[in-house]
């Protein structure tokens, strides 16, 4: 019950507090994004209802490396549907099937092959959630357009260099609609 | 680099935790069903310890056509009464038998060891490899009343017939036909 | 031997005799069987089936199939165990059966008391252990739940309709029936007895009583005992000699699949075919297309009425034009043959070859000639003229040997007597036993009213059948498997019948009703002391056969057979003015009827049985049905269609049935098999059909309808008729290769287009066993009988006319039956097609779950309980053999499951099964081995069918054994295997049907070079 | 450069966007709705009930038999495991190409896929003559020995081909709609509304690094879908194709299959594009006209492709030389089922070639019929390929015919009710087109406008 109660606080994951700039326009956020990085922000979060492509750079995100995840995976599923079919077919029970010999390679490529793809496609998922924190209870939410239609730069009040008068007034500079002081 | 050590850790355990259970599954160390453990009342208590144990009569007297059938037959009353006929006659159980031999009803006997009809088991063939009765059915002799102590599951034959000094064949179609 | 040799085995089947000697079963010497666990408590009714079930609470367990939970079961042990028995083990008793006039000799195999196969004596002179699918069938009539299980009494009023039928108790009975029998004016109507103890027994009965005995076969033979009576003054039948024989011309007659006795003489036809090099040869001439006639090396096709005209032309062929016989100066023989000068121009027929051959073959040929179809007027004439050429061949004492033995009690008359009797009211008791006159003879013998003017008539039948409702006393007859008895075929072999199960019913021998009566009325002076059937059965065996030796009695229960009787020849001399009569007869123009009896129903009398219902025939594959047949130009000229109702009439009556387009058939013919349209002979049998009976004259004590013109009218409506074959010719594909005679022998198995084949993979060594099998269609005939037996051991389920229809038939082995050449005039091959164990089996290869895996001993296994039923197997193998369990196939009606063989799983709905190569035998042959510490014999073990087939074309064995019998003909050149081109490698190969023709009908296309992969 | 159509109308905003696909989940539908879930909870009963009845009292029931071991059951389901790449294939094949106007249709063309395999995967499942038993076909392990499954059997390349693309696609179909349901979710006015789709939508909330990841993952998922979708066909084409049967046993079946399944795929997802364009009008704003076009011109590509593997079957069987191949091939021309035959060259080679006409290819009312026709004559592709191979193969003494009884029909019609009744339920239940990607597309072919973030 220990763990149950420890995964759900986990999971609960209180917001931080700190402050929370909105935009109706992405390329304005962008450019928020880069004035706030260059004032030497580093946890900063950009929060949009879409991928920007630029908010990568401008927040200095590096790329993901999930894809170490799927490539390791993936070999791990063909090593074990390699393994597997070689093992079950051969080595632990050998049945005399259709004449065939035991380790009939060419018949075990298509499991070979989707265990491969399974493996790595589920483990690219539990990556992204594990990255992502997900799943989140009842997450505070700075304003519900920001899946819709608005833009939002949040600086969490730990991090380096937070000066809650600069960060409102560099947001307002920036021609954001709302400012305020908010948890995340 | 804290978060990726822990999700190896959490995920080791897990896997660890499942290759175990997965491995004794199929090498039953572990055995799910299969009524291992089942020792039903008889509806006369007749007792192997003492039979089997005390009075040391062979197995195969009572069970016979062991060696050339594929039953270990239950006896029928008369090998009872060949003894019982003069051995505590006085007993309640005894006369209940007696009664069951005289009126030809016989004893409905609670079945404890069952395969199920398409399983093939032929005792004669395990006997004249030199398997004794224990080896499958425990040590019955030291028993009040009889119990099931192997699984009998198909897993728990395979294990034996795979051993090589058994040289036992591995064909489905031999028990399974 | 190619079987097992009994009498090195240690103990290969017993007697009860062994165990009566020891004092405990003296005591019990009037009650045989009495620890049979079918004893029913007394006084109770129906079958003793909770006494059964205590038993068998442990073999026949509910299936789990994966149930973890468990079934609560118990364990009945016996309160006495009988000696014989030990649990788990077969006991096989020696007897022996007859169905019609064949006689069997049989191995009954029984389990925990109860018979569950019927196989044949290897031992049997005349069978050799062949069997018919009839006989392998009655095992079923056992276990027929519409039999009734004690005597009943007819109420009737006084027009004799039946409305009511009460049980009876024995005792009631026999006070009845001897107070009547006291009376006087009895008469006994009985089929033909084969058992020699009984035709004396029903002689003494008939002495003591004044009894008049007459005979009645629901198929009958009393034309063919009349032609011997005329030509050699002999009433019996002759012993045939296919084996002696090297030509061999049946004219109208299926030897092979119904005539006399088919087992017997397919085994002696395939004794003159399997050594190719001294080939008998076959000519056929006949109206329906027969058994016999798809294995015609040549047939031709004519009308029944010209029966009669084919054997004079032959005759004259030989006797006038080549002058090849002592009769070619004489003048009476001369002027008799000079009337058919016109009918030989009718026939339009070159008999010249054929006559050429028969000359050739002086002394070893044989001519046969009649069946159902040409019973009428004309038919003696027919048989005269067939003895006498037989005669002109000098086949007499080679080929047709004097008849072994009376086959009737002396004074039995023919049943035209009878009615002539009970008309004129001459006979006020009547005992019906053996026949089904009710059934089998024709409105026009006035037997449904001539059987009023008795005072009662008793009928010995187990059901309410035809007869039954027109006598007033059931005395219902035991089963053969229930009966001590005897049986003297009509070769000569005498053999024991001992009953393998105590009655499933109060129903009593016949033989125990008559001497029961004697006693009653106090005339037990030819009893000679016999208070029983079985003690009067053993007093005359051992007098008058054993000289009185007990051990020979012993001996003889478990050999079954006398040793030695069938044997000896003997010629004969031909009675020339018996031809005086024989004369040319009117024909009929427009249609003809031809009545023709089925391999599966026979006479009909075991048309309750399911197993023969869904026996598709060997020539029409049809089941479940009888249907007109039709030639194809009749079909289109009468634009009669498959299934079509037709209404066939003749002057006496008529009946609606579907038509069935024959291929081979002659123009102008209708044919239509009896034994259908039974009334009252259970569920099974009833309304299947219709009677042919209701068509046929009534000539001189027969049905007949030889010469008789029909009208047939299309009617309104269709049937489906429900054939397990919807296609008929191969195609051009090598499947079944057939070879003409001189082809073979200069190379056999020439013909066959051998594949090359490679595969990516290397082969599997199979170290031990490998077990193969190789049919010889050269031998097989196609009689059908090996799907039956098959059908015994392995517990096939039968599943319907409807279900036949939508292709879900079950037999594991099929008797595959083509057409070639012309459909007008085809030719016919055979092939039994069973799982073919491929060593690259391709079902193997698609199985999901591995539910279908070959065995280190060259099996493909097929695990029932591991099977989810995909199918996918059955749509992968390219033999088709597998077979699915569409529905819950296992509820099977009571007492019909006595008859499942414990040693086979009976099969859950939803998966697939099939032929296993009987690996329950393969099993306990080798733990058998095992257990004796010995290595398996060569030929040691077999598989049902091959143990069944009369002609023996099954072969079964290991073949890495180099002495078994197998490997032997697995290497020889004729043998090929089918759809080499897949290389799937199977274990079953064939060898090539030869022909002893100049051409084959239907030429294979060639095929091209190069391999298909 | 090719100036390109809209591919969004209605100068749409990211609000209107937003307002437009998720106020269809905030509103009761209107009575054509209800209609149509009543007409397809009647098929779904008749399916449980043909089920029920097949399951209870056996495969009997079914108009298979000897020799024709496989019927509706395997013909529809390898009709709808067809019908279900289309979706995988717009929205991975299209989005690794770069075709933008995949987004307004790939949530629904995925979706589709779900159902699609969700309904095919019922039917190998029901046609086993022991469906309880159905999990022995995976290999886990057991008391037995262990047993395990027979990997060389194409079933079993299925139970892991198709469970793998199940749940891959599952898998990416709920990825890509997590950020919508998290718009759901902060619309949400009723606290169950919020909590439910909260727990849906992960506590998902845009943040930047997550788009980061998250983008990654798509990508990932669109690349492994890929050769994934093209062998989940092409094992499904192996259940015939390792067979030995003449008209099975071809070399030609996994490309043709994957053809014929876009094919198929893309007709189903023109058949409920127009009719979902009439149920919810606001909808043609992004299931434009050119979208629909677009995919007729596949439709009509991959009717050429499959017309071509018909033809090159002929030809392979003539060339061959084997003769139960060349039976097997005139058989299903001009055998018993010839009709068949000549349903399936109609409608999927030639009905599709109106589609060389622009009318035919943007009207509605043509493209439905024209997909209407399609799905028929896939379906009857995968009879004729079923069918007329096993009911005349090697032994001609084998030969039988087929005939479906009511179960096979309440079978077949009956999957339509458990795909229509999932797909209508989820209309209104999740968003129908994929808001997150429609977002960033808005301004293609939209020159001037400041929606344009290049």
């Amino acid at each position: 019950m220990d763990i149950i109660e420890k995964v759900i606080q986990r999971l609960r994951s209180p917001g931080k507090k700190g402050i929370a700039g909105i935009w109706l326009d992405e390329h304005k956020l962008v450019h928020a994004a880069r004035e706030a990085r260059k004032s030497g922000l580093t946890k900063f979060e950009a929060i949009s209802p879409f991928p920007l492509h630029d908010i990568d750079a401008a927040m200095g995100i590096p790329m993901s490396f999930i894809p170490w995840v799927t490539f390791i995976m993936g070999l791990t599923g063909f090593g074990f549907g390699t393994w597997f079919t070689w093992w079950a077919s051969s080595q632990d029970w050998a049945l005399i099937i259709g004449g065939k010999p035991m380790w009939s390679l060419p018949a075990f490529v298509p499991v070979m092959f989707e265990c491969t793809i399974l493996f790595a496609a589920l483990s690219s998922v539990g990556a992204l959630i594990w990255l992502c924190g997900l799943p989140k209870i009842d997450p505070p939410v700075i304003d519900p357009d920001l899946t819709s239609h608005k833009f939002a730069l949040f600086v969490p009040e730990d991090d380096t260099g937070f000066n809650a008068a600069n960060i409102e007034k560099m947001f307002k500079d920036m021609g954001a609609v709302e400012v305020k002081r908010t948890e995340f | 680099m804290k978060k990726i050590v822990g999700a190896l850790v959490v995920l080791g355990v897990i896997g660890g935790g499942l290759s175990a259970f997965i491995w004794a599954i199929s090498n039953n160390k572990v055995v799910i069903g299969y009524n291992k453990g089942y020792q039903p009342d008889q509806p006369i208590p007749f007792s192997h310890k003492l039979h089997a144990g005390q009075y040391k009569i062979d197995c195969k007297y009572c069970h016979v056509g062991t060696e050339v059938s594929r039953h270990a037959s239950v006896p029928a009353l008369n090998v009872c009464m060949n003894c019982h006929m003069t051995v505590k006659t006085d007993s309640p159980w005894i006369k209940q038998l007696a009664d069951a031999y005289s009126s030809g009803k016989s004893v409905a006997w609670n079945k404890v060891h069952l395969l199920p009809d398409h399983v093939k088991f032929n005792h004669a063939s395990h006997i004249k490899a030199g398997k004794d009765c224990t080896t499958c059915h425990g040590q019955v002799a030291e028993m009040e009343k009889v119990e099931q102590v192997s699984p009998l599951s198909m897993g728990w034959c395979v294990q034996c017939h795979r051993q090589p000094e058994n040289k036992a064949p591995l064909n489905c179609s031999t028990c399974h036909y | 031997m190619e079987t097992q040799d009994s009498s090195k085995t240690t103990k290969y089947w017993m007697s009860l005799e062994q165990w009566r000697k020891d004092p405990q079963f003296a005591e019990m010497a009037e009650k045989e069987f009495l620890t049979s666990p079918l004893q029913s408590d007394e006084g109770k009714e129906g079958w003793a089936r909770r006494e059964f079930l205590k038993l068998m609470g442990a073999s026949l367990a509910l299936t789990t199939f994966g149930c973890v939970r468990r079934p609560a079961q118990k364990i009945i042990p016996y309160a006495k165990m009988p000696a014989e028995i030990i649990h788990g083990l077969p006991n096989i008793y020696a007897s022996s059966y007859y169905d019609g006039l064949e006689g069997f000799g049989t191995l009954v195999t029984t389990r925990d008391g109860r018979p569950i196969k019927i196989e044949g004596n290897p031992d049997h002179p005349g069978t050799g252990g062949g069997m018919s699918a009839r006989a392998h069938a009655h095992i079923l009539k056992l276990y027929d739940p519409d039999r009734f299980t004690n005597a009943k009494r007819n109420l009737q009023n006084e027009n004799r309709t039946n409305r009511e039928t009460i049980n009876v108790k024995w005792d009631a009975l026999d006070t009845a029936v001897v107070e009547q029998l006291k009376k006087g004016k009895v008469a006994v109507l009985m089929g033909t007895q084969l058992s020699p103890t009984s035709q004396m027994l029903v002689g003494q009965f008939a002495d003591a009583f004044g009894a008049k005995l007459y005979s009645h076969d629901d198929i009958s033979y009393a034309t063919l005992l009349d032609g011997q009576q005329e030509c050699y003054g002999q009433r019996a039948f002759p012993r045939y000699r296919f084996d002696q024989a090297r030509y061999i011309v049946a004219v109208n007659n299926d030897f092979l699949g119904t005539w006399l006795t088919p087992t017997h003489f397919s085994k002696q036809f395939a004794q003159g075919r399997r050594n190719t090099a001294n080939m008998n040869k076959l000519v056929v001439f006949e109206s329906l297309l027969s058994l016999t006639g798809t294995n015609a090396d040549e047939r031709f096709r004519i009308r029944p009425s010209q029966s009669l005209d084919v054997v004079m032309a032959l005759l004259h062929e030989i006797i006038v034009v080549k002058k090849a016989s002592r009769y070619a100066g004489d003048g009476g023989v001369q002027s008799i043959l000079s009337n058919f000068a016109k009918s030989r121009g009718e026939l339009g027929l070159d008999v010249s070859g054929i006559a050429d051959g028969l000359i050739q073959n002086r002394g070893a040929s044989l001519v046969v000639t009649g069946g159902p179809q040409t019973e009428g007027e004309g038919a003696l004439a027919l048989q005269v003229a067939t003895n006498f050429l037989n005669a002109v061949l000098e086949n007499d004492g080679k080929t047709v040997l004097p008849a072994a033995a009376a086959v009737h009690t002396p004074g039995t008359r023919g049943v035209d007597e009878l009615l002539t009797a009970l008309k004129k009211k001459e006979v006020s008791t009547l005992i019906i036993h053996g026949c089904n006159p009710g059934y089998s003879l024709p409105s026009g013998a006035g037997f449904s009213e001539a059987i009023r003017n008795v005072e009662m008539a008793i009928y010995t039948g187990d059901r309410n059948d035809e007869t039954g409702r027109l006598c007033d006393y059931l005395a219902c007859d035991n089963h053969q498997l229930e009966n001590w008895g005897d049986v003297r075929s009509i070769e000569g072999v005498l053999s024991i019948q001992q009953p393998t199960i105590q009655p499933m019913g109060d129903t009593r021998a016949f033989q125990d009703s008559l001497m029961s009566w004697m006693s009653g009325a106090g005339k037990t002076g030819g009893l000679r002391g016999a208070k029983t059937w079985y003690e009067y059965l053993k007093n005359h065996w051992m007098q008058n056969v054993l000289r009185g030796s007990e051990d020979q009695w012993v001996e003889l229960l478990q050999l079954g057979v006398v040793k030695g009787s069938g044997s000896g020849g003997g010629g004969r001399s031909f009675n020339t003015s018996s031809l005086q009569n024989v004369k040319p007869t009117q024909k009929p123009t427009g249609f003809e009827l031809a009545l023709y009896e089925t391999v599966g129903l026979g006479d009909g009398q075991l048309a309750n049985v399911p197993w023969l219902q869904e026996f598709p025939d060997p020539v029409t594959k049809i089941v479940w049905d009888n249907y007109a047949c039709f030639s194809l130009r009749d079909a289109k000229q009468w634009n009669i269609r498959e299934g079509q109702h037709v209404t066939v009439t003749t002057d006496n009556g008529s009946v609606t049935v579907p038509a069935h387009v024959q291929p081979g058939q002659a123009d102008g013919v209708v044919g239509l098999a009896i034994g259908y349209g039974r009334q009252g002979a259970g569920q099974v049998a009833d309304g299947v059909g219709v009677s042919a009976y209701a068509l046929a004259g009534w000539n001189s004590g027969r049905a007949a309808s030889l010469g008789m013109e029909v009208k047939v009218a299309v009617a309104k409506g269709m049937t489906e008729i429900a054939c397990v074959q919807d296609h008929h010719t191969m195609e051009g594909r090598q499947i079944v290769v057939e070879e003409t005679l001189a082809d073979h022998l200069k190379k056999p198995g020439g013909n066959v287009h051998r594949h090359h084949v490679a595969s990516m993979w290397s082969e599997h060594q199979y170290k031990g066993n490998k077990w193969a099998m190789v049919i010889d269609l050269n031998s097989c005939t196609g009689c059908g009988s090996c799907v039956i037996a098959c059908q015994s051991e392995n517990n096939i389920p039968v599943v319907g006319k409807k279900y036949i229809l939508r292709g879900r038939e079950m037999h594991w082995i099929r008797v595959d039956r083509y057409y070639t050449g012309s459909p007008e005039d085809p030719g016919v091959v055979h092939q039994p097609l069973t799982c073919q164990h491929c060593d690259n089996a391709p079902c193997e290869t698609v199985c999901p779950v591995a539910a279908t895996v070959h065995s280190d001993e060259g099996t493909n296994d097929m695990i029932y309980n591991r099977c989810v039923g995909t199918r996918y197997c059955a749509n992968n193998c390219p033999y088709k053999v597998r077979r699915f369990n569409w529905f819950d196939y296992t509820e099977i009606q009571s007492p019909r499951h006595l008859a499942l063989n414990p040693e086979v799983t009976v099969r859950h709905r939803g998966v697939m099964e099939k032929c296993t190569f009987c690996i329950h035998r393969i099993r306990s042959g080798k733990q058998n081995a095992k257990i004796e510490g010995r290595e398996l014999r060569p030929n040691e073990i077999n598989v049902a069918c091959a143990q069944s087939c009369p002609t023996k074309a099954i072969t079964f064995g290991d073949l890495n054994n180099t002495h078994s019998a197998v490997r032997a003909e697995f290497n020889k050149e004729a043998s090929y295997s089918l759809l080499e081109e897949l290389n799937t490698k199977p274990a079953l190969k064939y060898q090539v049907k030869v022909r002893n023709t100049e051409k084959l009908k239907g030429e294979h296309k060639k095929h091209g070079k190069g391999s298909h992969a | 450069m090719i100036r390109r159509n809209p591919l969004v109308l209605g100068n749409k905003t990211y609000a209107n966007v937003t307002e437009d696909i998720s106020s269809l989940l905030e509103r009761f539908p209107g009575p054509t709705y209800y209609v149509g879930l009543a007409g397809a909870l009647f098929l779904l009963f008749i399916f449980l009930f043909a089920q029920g009845m097949i399951s209870t009292f056996g495969m009997g029931l079914m108009g298979t038999n000897h020799p024709v071991g496989w019927g509706v059951d395997i013909i529809t389901f390898v009709f709808w495991i067809g019908i279900g790449h289309a979706g995988t294939l717009i929205s991975a094949v299209l989005f690794l190409f770069r075709q933008k106007w995949r987004t307004s249709i790939a949530r629904t063309a995925e979706a589709m896929t779900v159902f699609a395999v969700m309904t095919a995967g019922v039917f190998p499942l029901l046609h086993t003559g022991r469906p309880w038993l159905a999990y022995w076909l995976l290999p886990y392990p057991n008391q037995r020995g262990p047993l395990w499954v027979n990997f060389r059997s194409p079933l079993v390349w299925d139970v892991f081909a198709v469970s793998t693309y199940a749940t891959v696609s599952m898998v990416f179909w709920y990825i890509g709609m997590v950020p919508d349901l998290a718009t759901v979710r902060d619309r949400a006015q009723n606290v169950w509304r919020k909590r439910i789709y909260g727990a849906l939508s992960l506590g998902w909330r845009g943040t930047a690094r997550n788009w980061n990841h998250y983008e990654m993952v798509y990508m990932l998922l669109a690349g492994l879908s890929t050769p994934l979708v093209l062998s989940v066909h092409s094992i499904v084409s192996f259940d015939f194709a390792v067979a030995v049967l003449p008209g099975w046993h071809t070399t030609i079946f996994p490309p043709y299959f994957v053809a014929g399944a876009i094919f198929s795929g893309f007709a189903m997802v023109v058949t409920l594009m127009s009719v979902l364009r009439e149920i919810v009008p606001v909808f043609k704003d992004y299931l434009t006209l050119d979208h629909m076009e677009a995919m007729n011109k596949i439709i009509m590509c991959t009717g050429l492709m499959v017309g071509y593997a018909y033809g090159s079957e002929f030809f392979v069987a003539w060339y061959s030389g084997v003769e139960y191949e060349v039976f097997i091939f005139k058989n299903r021309a001009f055998g018993p089922y010839g009709w068949s035959y000549w349903i399936m060259v109609t409608c999927n080679v030639i009905i599709p070639q109106i589609f060389w006409f622009r009318w035919a290819r943007r009207s509605i009312p043509t493209m439905f019929v024209v997909s209407i026709f399609v799905n028929i004559g896939m379906w009857f592709e995968r009879f004729v390929i079923t069918v007329t191979s096993l009911h005349r193969d090697f032994l001609p003494s084998n030969w039988g015919m087929w005939v479906p009884t009511a179960y096979d029909m309440g079978a077949l019609f009956g999957s339509f009710g458990l795909f229509f009744t999932l797909f209508l339920l989820y209309i209104r239940t999740l968003p129908a087109i994929s808001i997150a990607e429609v977002k960033p597309v808005l301004g293609v072919g939209r020159e001037g406008e400041g929606h344009g973030h290049h």
